[in-house]
């Protein structure tokens, strides 16, 4: 087998440098690159495009980058839960593309897979639409959208071996399998390093061949953004 | 007149037996609660989620397993997670039967917009785009007018539109309204509600035709 | 849950006629719906339109169907192995699509995704890509390829449960995952049909939501079409 | 000259540390059985295996754990079954490093034929196709000449095209030859095969530049 672990994250990260477009996992604050995003701060690289499905709150998730104004452009479907965000956005200070979630997965996913451009209902007729190709199929109209294209990609993922396969756990897995692969470096993190050979292969989410390097996470809150209960004496 | 409850609850009598239903933030996500006990409904969640159960008891959250509006859920027996990719095929395959979903506006023609306000408010359209674009059968759920007392049943959006023509079925705290060739059809009023207070209340044409009948749940 | 059980094979292909277009999973003979295929055989529907990336061999899979010319016409990537399905064709009694196996699982996918059209490489300057557009991305050629259409999907699993969800096993999965909901009717049989709520939910393949009939499957031969084999006194 | 276990051999030695391939049907499935020891390679076989390992002892073959040339096989640790989409996500999103594949004629412009004689054979492309047009890597492995003793590296292809401008190198079981902008260009000779020898069973453009080294293994 092919080893892509790599000692820690200081190893995993490098080559990132400012300017470039990172591809972030995670879907509100789960299932996100917490080790990843923590030395992105360290580091302090700045001018960065970050196409990543929300933008994190306030104090955590991406938002502790966009706190110390290292990201220059959003590519996101959702960015409400965010006050900073919502700041610089309005104040013009932050470059900010909204695209609909189904897009924003099927552009990584086209990446990932070597298409360079499909067609999608989503959008047609609005904003998001405007001085993009348009084309009737079946007497319904679609959008034509484009494969993303970015230097990292940053996944986090439950279990992961040296080879590189990954699984991912609940609504933690989101945007995390349709972005490896997707830029030219992904980078997984993992809560748990397993030995090589225990990972069922039917039951292998990701690959390894769509990471080229991977590293046992440390420290993970996992944080939770709406703690939704019920009571113990509710029906059901 | 109905609170948003009232309009979950009503809404709840639309889902019917075998349907898979994606239900939006807000009122649309109340809806679970009311639905029948004797058919067999699944709920979907665009963040990677097909059989969704209610929210877990306090000390039983896991933050791995969340809802689109990012609030702790359970799942049933016969559950699944999968990617978002996965997830926008069901949705955008037209294999989700029911889109329910909040909005600022609706037009006559069936527009909807709920996801922008220029200069102000831009939390972008999440799923939104794709599941209006997608879903076949899309309920709205929302107040009828908004805070300033304004009608949100429009002749035209005045807000960057999410979807075109999409909207066949609006429930209001006033109303039950289906989207037709010709404007908004009214089907029901809601309790202690007259024609006129919705006529009042509409700003797009409303069909009227025979006696409108009380909403019944 | 939905229940997406039916009694038998009968129940299961209730619908299928004359005429039709179907998806028929697995690659050469593995993971081919043998229930579906010999209930087809027996109704002797005809003038099918087959979506399969191989045609079986003379005695067996699809060349059961074949044997009866009950097939109009096949849509596939590689039909060797197969004497009187070679016949067929040359003569012209069978009409016959060939393309590129990655475009066939693309276009299923397509067609499940609710993705109208797409572009891909494969093809490009060659035969499959005559009176089809092409289009320069990025300073490459690629073609645009259409997602199938199809009236019943027949796939077959590993093990099922009652809301149709489905998990497969080593390379028997490969086409039969795409298929699923990418025609009006997905019948799904599977090896083994286990209690609701058994099946790990981060674990399934496919969702029940792409699958409207599933049954438990009968008398599987599970045939093996290149049976190779090293011997114990070798190396390794 | 070389018989198909030495071309196997040759080819085996353009594979490097840390390469995904993937090998077609014949000669190039051989070539697995003489990669080095001292290397990590992973073998990927379309129909959806990654980490493909030697064939099974006999008696421990399964129906379910085949290669693309529908031979039983066996899978190394750390390996991964895939859907057919997710593997050509693999080759069409240039994931594979390398692809060796067999061909009926290679033109010296890199145009491959492999898949049709028009009238006569039709086994179809297979995988061919998204290989040879999404990978920057391709080998061909293949005899010089067919069984009637014509070229099979040709000016222009005469059967219908697999890809188009794609072969970087041809192992044969006369020579390695690399394609160029300029044509075929001669880099090695089989053991006992001369210069001339490979001349007149090349009907394409030859670039000879010095001294041929015959192959090492």
């Amino acid at each position: 087998m092919i080893n892509k672990k790599v000692a820690n994250i200081t190893e995993a990260l490098e080559g990132v440098s400012d300017g470039m477009t990172f591809m972030l996992g995670g879907f509100g604050l789960s299932g996100i690159p917490e080790n990843a995003i923590a030395e992105l701060v360290k580091r302090g690289i700045s001018g960065l495009t970050c196409i990543s499905n929300n933008a994190g709150v306030d104090d955590f998730g991406l938002g502790l980058l966009l706190q110390k104004r290292q990201i220059k452009k959003m590519i996101s479907s959702y960015v409400g839960e965010n006050e900073e965000f919502e700041r610089q956005m309005l104040s013009g200070e932050l470059e900010v593309e909204l695209i609909p979630q189904g897009t924003l997965a099927e552009r990584c996913r086209a990446a990932q897979a070597g298409i360079p451009a499909f067609y999608t209902p989503a959008g047609y007729g609005t904003e998001v639409a405007e001085e993009k190709e348009t084309r009737e199929f079946n007497g319904k109209m679609y959008v034509l959208e484009h494969a993303f294209k970015a230097d990292f990609a940053f996944v986090k993922a439950w279990k992961g071996d040296e080879a590189g396969n990954l699984i991912f756990k609940g609504t933690a897995r989101n945007f995390n399998p349709v972005m490896c692969g997707a830029a030219k470096i992904t980078v997984a993190e993992v809560e748990e390093m397993v030995p090589l050979g225990q990972l069922d292969p039917n039951q292998i989410h990701i690959p390894g061949i769509f990471v080229q390097r991977i590293i046992q996470g440390t420290h993970y809150e996992k944080r939770i953004e709406q703690r939704t209960v019920r009571q113990r004496s509710s029906e059901n | 007149m109905l609170d948003k409850t009232g309009i979950a609850q009503r809404i709840a009598k639309e889902v019917k037996d075998g349907y898979y239903v994606n239900l939006g933030i807000g009122i649309p996500t109340l809806v679970a609660n009311y639905v029948r006990n004797d058919i067999e409904v699944e709920f979907q969640s665009e963040n990677g989620v097909l059989g969704m159960g209610p929210f877990p008891f306090e000390g039983e959250e896991d933050a791995d397993v969340i809802n689109a509006g990012k609030q702790t859920i359970t799942t049933l027996p016969g559950a699944s997670f999968f990617d978002s990719a996965l997830s926008f095929s069901m949705i955008r395959g037209q294999h989700v039967d029911l889109t329910i979903l909040g909005a600022m506006e609706v037009a006559e023609n069936g527009d909807i917009a709920n996801w922008k306000i220029p200069g102000k408010m831009v939390k972008g359209m999440g799923g939104a785009m794709d599941l209006v674009a997608s879903a076949e059968n899309i309920i709205v759920a929302m107040m009828h007018t908004n805070r300033a007392g304004e009608s949100k049943l429009l002749k035209r959006c005045s807000l960057p539109l999410t979807g075109v023509a999409c909207v066949k079925k609006i429930v209001t705290n006033l109303a039950v309204i289906e989207v037709t060739s010709k404007g908004f059809k009214l089907l029901e009023r809601a309790p202690g509600v007259s024609v006129d207070d919705i006529k009042n209340a509409t700003e797009g044409t409303l069909l009227i035709e025979g006696d409108i009948p009380e909403m019944a749940f």
